[in-house]
């Protein structure tokens, strides 16, 4: 299961809470990518629109892909505002091999990046501005273009 | 019957099948400011040939990618039925 | 400064003072390796002897590697005895850019089984053995074989 | 003075330099378990030399690498002075 929550992430409790549940899993490799709201164009912070449902089910064939690879794949993202210099987003990937979770963590963030369907706004002025371009559209998209 | 008339009534049935317009609720996600409506479309077809009338929604056609029911589709004939739901999903940036 | 620890790391307490570290150092992204005592074998843990003056220059040529890749690294290692599903071992990279950090940890971290001086040993049935066939030669080895 | 007494004086200057023998210490890390010792030696073909007659540590010198003041060295003519450190590093294990 994705964990989501409203505002910014409490990352050395979720990152502690997840070493803990995999203690006794045999996984020698645990590697956790934390990403957090950088100071840039002047904006006060990011804001996250998430569409659950499908957010679920790319989670879903995630976690049996990396199943397949010997691997167990963990996520938690924010939901609404985030302030400047604090978390939006852990994915994580245990992994009894240290090959295996090494290239898993990479796919399995570069494939969210691409595929994950939460939309980033910048926060600045008051205002919440889409972060077109810094966006990728889905693999697929334009089908109704005609 | 001869080969050509098998065809023939191939080609009704699939029309037919096709044809059958039902109510679908298309959902716009993300950053398309938009409430959801509800349209006739028997495909993705009929669904794409009216939303290019919205001025609103048309400048996301290009690149918005497109679920059946949250799962999503690749084809333009993928059937819909009654209550089926369509969402639009603009170009993303999680993380 | 690589931080050496006798016995086990207290992994949530590295993992949570690294990351209140840089809170303020404009980094995107911040990926923590953790390797940890896998049950295998029938050991009963794992012990290390670190050379410690070439595993610090070892060290230094590394920060300086990940500066010019605009990154920054961090390690943490037991010295000593480590029990069964503890860890031993903390790799851990921050940088702006996602890329540069995913990266980053993968060079690091095969660099450093490859290179640092750090000596595995299995405990089993009272004895410390030497995990010879896991083992590296070092790049250059053999110098002396004439 | 000719070309070749330039020469024989060059061969001697080098050789002289490379001939002082100096005490230095040889640490043996990790698993080879044995006690650093002393050797007299103008470089470290001088070491390897040496260490082939010792029968503990000649199997290691296969696949140990080599560090002159804990500097990783590549060259067996590694020149070597008094108080020089020379450690021999067996295959390495981290994590």
């Amino acid at each position: 299961m994705v964990e989501l929550y409203d505002g910014a992430l409490d990352v050395p409790t979720i990152l502690q809470r997840w070493y803990e549940e995999e203690a006794m899993s045999n996984y020698g490799a645990y590697i956790p990518f934390i990403g957090t709201v950088r100071a840039e164009d002047e904006i006060d912070g990011l804001s996250f629109d998430i569409y659950e449902p499908i957010l679920a089910s790319w989670f879903d064939a995630w976690q049996q892909r990396a199943k397949e690879a010997g691997a167990l794949v963990k996520m938690a993202h924010s939901r609404g505002d985030v302030p400047l210099h604090h978390s939006s987003y852990i994915a994580a990937v245990f992994s009894p091999k240290r090959r295996v979770a090494l290239e898993t963590i990479d796919l399995f963030v570069e494939d969210f990046k691409a595929s994950a369907p939460i939309w980033k706004y910048d926060l600045k002025d008051g205002e919440r501005i889409y972060a077109k371009d810094r966006s990728t559209p889905i693999s697929g998209s334009g089908l109704l273009k005609g | 019957m001869t080969l050509s008339t098998n065809l023939a009534l191939a080609i009704i049935t699939k029309t037919k099948t096709y044809g059958v317009f039902s109510m679908v609720r298309i959902e716009f996600l993300g950053p398309i400011q938009k409430a959801s409506i509800e349209l006739e479309a028997s495909s993705l077809r009929d669904v794409a040939n009216q939303l290019h009338h919205d001025k609103e929604v048309r400048e996301w056609l290009e690149t918005a990618a497109v679920a059946v029911n949250d799962t999503l589709v690749a084809s333009l004939d993928t059937p819909l039925k009654a209550g089926d739901k369509v969402s639009l999903l603009p170009p993303v940036c999680g993380g």
